[in-house]
């Protein structure tokens, strides 16, 4: 390394004779930050785990149901169906990986190396999102696919509705469900608090609406929750009629949490002390 | 060394930690709470149930349906108290203060047994009478035949889950490795084997399955080949065999 | 006392501890020293019974470690200071060992108060510093008053005080007649507080004996000499068959005593501004003995002349 | 360059630093000391940025560190050894580091090499020992070739090779005209290494001057001088003649005597005058340990205490034991020492 004795920082007092490096120093731009969090998010075997659990959840599932299920079914329901029953388990696969990407940082103290690193913690949270959401996606359009094209092949049996929607839908609300709990870790910095939230998310709609049915005030209420909850849009995407919707709406308020909840992620680490 | 020190010492590890607390009080509330909400809905729903499961109605088990669930807790429980030993390296800890594994390792698991036994005494027992409460006219007394015993096994069962946890984290000593072995082997391997007519007769023989059937007053029309008892026998053995195999592996591995 | 003979351990091909015999003797401290990698804490871990040995033995005042009845007032060890369930309180951390061993519950807080934990004795370990740990470490170690104690780098995490503290405890320990037994990778802590010492290296032992032999061994001493009237005392040490070393404003004559040397000057009228035998440091006699068994060797950052160019000669262009 | 400007860090009604005002200058190695809990490390994560101060900036070569458009081109640190993922492997832990600043995987190499990591590079970090993270860290630090280095303990863990590694490392680096800001509670290796010191205790400024500075402010050098031991006459002549001339004689154990308050050359014409011939005339310096406690006695958390062992010896009443057993037995004949009961091991740095 060569030792230039000359001033190139802007700012600092001129009379020491100071190193500078002989590489030029470039600003840092969200270009390098995903990069880096593609090498960390592929790098650490809870990825492998679990996105690998993801996808034989949904295809084993899928597969098998494939053939259990009525062939008339298909009549009024994609050939993508079968993977709805893996999703349902899947999902959390994705839960647990999302609040992972950030949690397991906080958990480490690997945050502080990163922070330094990136004092533009804005930068590392918006590349975290990013990698995040693609990986997730494309691993829940990819096992979504492979039901769907298993089924075509295997099930002797006409479909009405195009199945190639479903795929984009069914991976985006996965995935979103992901990003959701990624906010969440963010906020939360803690592994399992934050996958118990996120448990609770999306357990908690599903089996409340009976319990709200008690009382008479609350019926709106309980419609919207069995509406809505997690659960229920999935079956939407995969099997909704005109008459129901097939789970945009659901999709929107989703994708509305997870960018309420991103928002809050972001404000959260601004000036925190880490 | 007095094997009383021991057990003191361990009774001290035991309760000076959260979990201990969290995880068994998971155990009592998840269990009562979702027998009593079952059981419940099992008398919303009477009316409309056909009438050959009305015959085989068995009041006392569907208000332990809240086991499947708070067994869990019961899990995490067993493998903590043995793993966390190793995951925070106390273990050296601990075998520098007692060089004798087994009398170390048998303190441990007895005392460990202690308060699932209590915790589980009481679960069985609130979820039983909880549950008959809301059940209103299809309850079951305690007094029926048979029915005492079942509450009675029922805590036996959820202690044996924590003493078999404790067992196998003892020979995987991580918490992870230890959960992730446990959680699919209960609550996938166990259900799909029994669900499948062709594995059923296997299925049958493992431990959950096997010591469930204690909690069963009502046994009209199955070919179950062992009673109650029998079942719980079954579910012993699996035990023994994860104790003697983390006591083997205690023994003969390096600290 | 700890005697170990012909200690080995294996693991698969890989030799961890090879055919160790050594004694550490009560009334002294013995610094236990070699580079990463050597086998140390495998040996320590041996020492409690923790790690099995493929052959060989360990014989704790004349007992094998499991045949010890309360072991903890025998011996005392700190392995590693974060040997603790993190939930636990260091309150309950010792209590529970204090139980395993029947000691009673007041041994516990006096020990606390000893290492400086007691304000702090209901947290739990996990908020703890490093030196924190290590203190309740060597809390645990001192439990039982044991007549051995063993500990592992003492003074990691620690600051000057607690540094300065550990050091005149050990001494302590040691004239009271106990057996003090420390590993530790500070070369300039080990002069301070080590009367023998044990260096082991790739799992041999390489030397067992006291400080001073070890440095007179294995460093070179010389006597270091000022003086304003140079050119006649090197005229003078040439006439009587010495040479010197020049470095800096100083002379450094090798394989001469000072006395000889403050003699010389004497007979010749010289005047001498500086007249100092220098003993090399415990850490270059060290050095000198372990070169050939250092693992993970790290490099000068600077490249030799004509190998590539400093990093990212190619980032440069683009 | 560092420059810190009335730095306070509050946590509730606890003030971890007070007011610290202070600069670290390229090209030399200044050492950052202080007790444990006197808000080193707060002070080091608040120049990264991790924290932010109560009140008062500080600012790394002029700005802020989260405005540093490259930060790690600029800044490196090693603050945890054990901040890293432990499931992720050594290269890809870099790599990571690395992108996020656009520095190339090659320079990854070439600073595992350098820490003499490159034949674990590929393997996971939690099997690291702590020597090898701290090597890991000191990697990470280096790697965008900065101008500013921080580290925090970088010799913790490591052996006798590499403590001497880190040492010649970090002369290197501010010989190259880096600015080198290290703390350590090693005083030994802080007189090896640095040139300044920055000394804080309770999150205030002890001091800030150079270690020669430090050391004849807070302590007190001497010298050694022996003749030959044919007598006694020649030492009572000498110490006479040193007396008279101003000096405090002190006799060592060894025969050799102290004496301060005179320049070697002068002793050395004393003795001339008094016609003692000389055995040994060496300079001794005071250490930096001794300077240091000198100077921040007083200002420690966690105090440690004499050993009483009053919880050893057998209860009073036997009956209420707490389980003690006040025999024994002949299975632990154990003789309780106490040949220095008393509270000899207490702080005092003499």
């Amino acid at each position: 390394m060569t030792t230039e004795r000359t001033q190139q920082i802007p700012g600092q007092a001129p009379r020491t004779p100071s190193y500078v490096s002989p590489i030029p120093i470039r600003q840092a731009n969200l270009g390098h930050a995903l990069a880096s969090e593609w090498t960390k998010i592929r790098s650490v075997r809870s990825t492998m785990w679990t996105l690998g659990i993801f996808l034989a959840l949904v295809v084993v599932l899928g597969c098998m149901v494939a053939g259990l299920i009525g062939a008339d079914t298909y009549l009024n329901a994609p050939y993508t169906m079968p993977a709805f029953f893996g999703l349902l388990l899947g999902q959390m696969c994705l839960v647990s990986l999302g609040v992972l990407v950030v949690s397991s940082e906080y958990g480490t103290g690997m945050i502080r190396t990163t922070f330094t690193a990136s004092p533009q913690r804005h930068r590392v949270l918006a590349a975290k999102i990013i990698v995040f959401f693609l990986v997730a996606f494309v691993t829940a359009a990819v096992a979504i696919a492979v039901v769907g094209l298993y089924t075509q092949l295997t099930v002797d049996a006409p479909s009405n509705p195009a199945w190639l929607p479903t795929v984009f839908k069914g991976a985006l609300y996965v995935s979103l469900m992901g990003v959701l709990a990624l906010a969440v870790g963010s906020m939360m910095r803690h592994s399992a608090g934050a996958i118990t939230t996120m448990l609770g998310v999306v357990l908690v709609p599903a089996i409340l609406p009976p319990f709200l049915l008690f009382n008479e005030s609350l019926v709106d209420v309980a419609q919207f929750v069995s509406d809505y909850n997690a659960i229920s849009a999935l079956s939407l995407i995969f099997e909704g009629s005109p008459s129901t919707g097939h789970g945009g709406a659901q999709t929107a308020l989703l994708a509305g949490l997870t960018v309420v909840a991103c928002a809050g992620a972001f404000a959260a680490q601004a000036n925190r002390d880490v | 060394m007095a094997v009383a020190q021991v057990l003191r010492s361990e009774w001290t590890k035991i309760r000076s930690v959260s979990s201990t607390v969290w995880t068994l009080s998971v155990a009592l509330v998840v269990t009562v709470a979702l027998g009593v909400l079952i059981s419940w809905l099992t008398r919303r729903e009477w009316g409309e149930m056909p009438a050959r499961d009305r015959l085989t109605f068995d009041p006392t088990f569907i208000s332990f349906a809240g086991m499947s669930l708070g067994q869990l807790a019961m899990i995490v429980f067993g493998v903590l108290v043995v793993s966390t030993e190793y995951s925070t390296g106390m273990i050296r800890t601990s075998l520098a203060a007692v060089p004798q594994r087994g009398v170390f390792y048998a303190s441990k698991i007895a005392v460990a047994t202690v308060p699932a036994f209590v915790v589980s005494l009481v679960t069985a027992f609130a979820s039983f009478l909880l549950g008959q409460a809301v059940l209103g006219p299809h309850r079951a007394a305690l007094g029926d035949e048979g029915v005492l015993r079942a509450v009675v096994g029922g805590a036996l069962y959820m202690t044996l889950i924590a003493v078999f946890s404790m067992g196998v984290a003892a020979m995987l000593r991580s918490p992870m490795l230890a959960l992730g072995v446990l959680m699919p082997f209960f609550f996938l391997l166990s259900p799909i084997l029994g669900a499948v007519s062709a594995t059923k007769k296997v299925g049958r023989y493992l431990p959950d399955q096997a010591g469930s059937r204690i909690m069963q007053v009502v046994t009209v029309g199955d070919d179950v080949p062992y009673g109650p008892w029998g079942g719980l026998g079954i579910m012993a053995l699996w035990c023994a065999a994860a104790l003697a195999g983390g006591y083997l592996l205690l023994k003969r591995r390096d600290a | 006392m700890i005697a170990l003979e012909g200690l080995t351990k294996r693991y698969g091909e890989k030799v961890a501890v090879n055919n160790l015999t050594f004694e550490v003797r009560p009334g002294i401290v013995t610094g236990f020293l070699g580079p990463n990698g050597a086998g140390k804490s495998t040996t320590m871990r041996m020492i409690l019974g923790l790690d099995h040995p493929t052959s060989g033995a360990v014989r704790i005042e004349g007992r094998r470690y499991a045949e010890l009845r309360d072991p903890l007032r025998t011996i005392g060890a700190l392995l590693d200071a974060n040997a603790n369930h993190g939930g636990r309180s260091a309150y309950h951390h010792l209590l529970c060992l204090a139980q395993s061993n029947g000691l009673p519950e007041r041994r516990v807080r006096e020990v606390l108060d000893v290492v400086g934990l007691s304000a702090v004795a209901r947290k739990k370990a996990k908020g703890f510093s490093m030196g924190m740990g290590q203190r309740l470490g060597i809390a645990a170690a001192l439990l039982g008053d044991p007549r051995i104690l063993m500990f592992d780098e003492p003074v990691n995490g620690l600051d000057p005080e607690g540094i300065h503290w550990i050091r005149t405890l050990m001494q302590r320990l040691a004239a009271e007649g106990r057996t003090v037994f420390v590993s530790s990778h500070l070369m300039s802590e080990m002069a301070l507080t080590a009367e023998h010492l044990v260096v082991i290296g790739q799992g041999r032992l390489l030397a067992d004996l006291s400080m001073a032999d070890f440095i007179q061994r294995n460093s070179r001493a010389y006597v270091r000499v000022r003086t304003p009237e140079r050119e006649r005392f090197l005229d003078v040490l040439r006439s009587a068959g010495l040479t010197a070393m020049e470095t800096g404003g100083t002379l450094e004559l090798d394989g001469v005593a000072a006395e000889q040397v403050g003699e010389l000057a004497a007979r010749h009228g010289l005047v001498l501004h500086e007249l100092s035998p220098q003993q090399a440091s415990l850490e270059e006699a060290f050095m000198r003995l372990t070169a050939e068994s250092v693992e993970y060797h790290a490099h000068s950052d600077t490249p030799p002349a004509g190998e590539r160019a400093p990093w990212g000669a190619d980032w440069k262009k683009g | 360059m560092i420059e810190a400007v009335g730095l306070t860090k509050r946590y509730g009604d606890k003030t971890a630093v007070d007011d610290l005002s202070f600069q670290v200058r390229p090209g030399m190695v200044t050492g950052f000391l202080g007790p444990n809990g006197s808000g080193k490390s707060t002070t080091m994560r608040m120049i990264l940025g991790l924290d932010t101060p109560t009140a008062g900036h500080v600012t790394v070569n002029g700005s802020p560190y989260r405005s540093l458009p490259n930060a790690p081109r600029h800044v490196g640190a090693l603050l945890d050894a054990k901040a890293v993922h432990g499931g992720r492997d050594a290269y890809r832990h870099l790599l990571s580091i690395a992108q996020l600043s656009g520095i190339p995987a090659h320079r990854v190499d070439d600073v595992l090499e350098l820490v003499g990591l490159s034949e674990v590079a590929g393997r996971r970090t939690k099997g690291f020992s702590l020597g090898m993270g701290q090597r890991l860290g000191i990697a990470a630090a280096l790697l965008g070739d900065p101008q500013v280095l921080l580290f925090d303990e970088p010799v913790n863990g490591l052996d006798p090779e590499g403590i001497l590694w880190v040492r010649n490392l970090m002369k290197s680096l501010a010989a190259e005209g880096r600015t080198v800001f290290v703390s350590s509670h090693l005083m030994s290796e802080m007189a090896l290494t640095a040139d300044h010191l920055v000394v804080i205790a309770r999150g205030r400024l002890l001091a800030d001057m150079s270690v020669r500075e430090f050391i004849a402010a807070n302590s007190a050098g001497f010298a050694r001088v022996r003749v030959p031991d044919t007598g006694p006459q020649q030492r009572e002549a000498l110490t006479a003649a040193l007396t008279r001339a101003g000096a405090q004689v002190l006799p060592e154990q060894d025969g050799a005597l102290r004496v301060t308050g005179l320049p070697l050359p002068r002793i050395s014409d004393v003795a001339h005058e008094a016609e003692v011939r000389l055995w040994e005339l060496s300079p001794h310096h005071a250490s930096l340990e001794e300077a240091y406690m000198r100077l921040t006695q007083g200002m420690v958390d966690y105090r440690s205490s004499a050993d009483p062992q009053i919880g050893m010896r057998p209860a009073p009443v036997p009956g209420r034991s707490d389980g003690w057993d006040p025999d024994p037995g002949p299975g632990a004949p154990f003789q309780p020492v106490h040949a220095a009961d008393g509270p000899t091991f207490s702080k005092d740095p003499r």
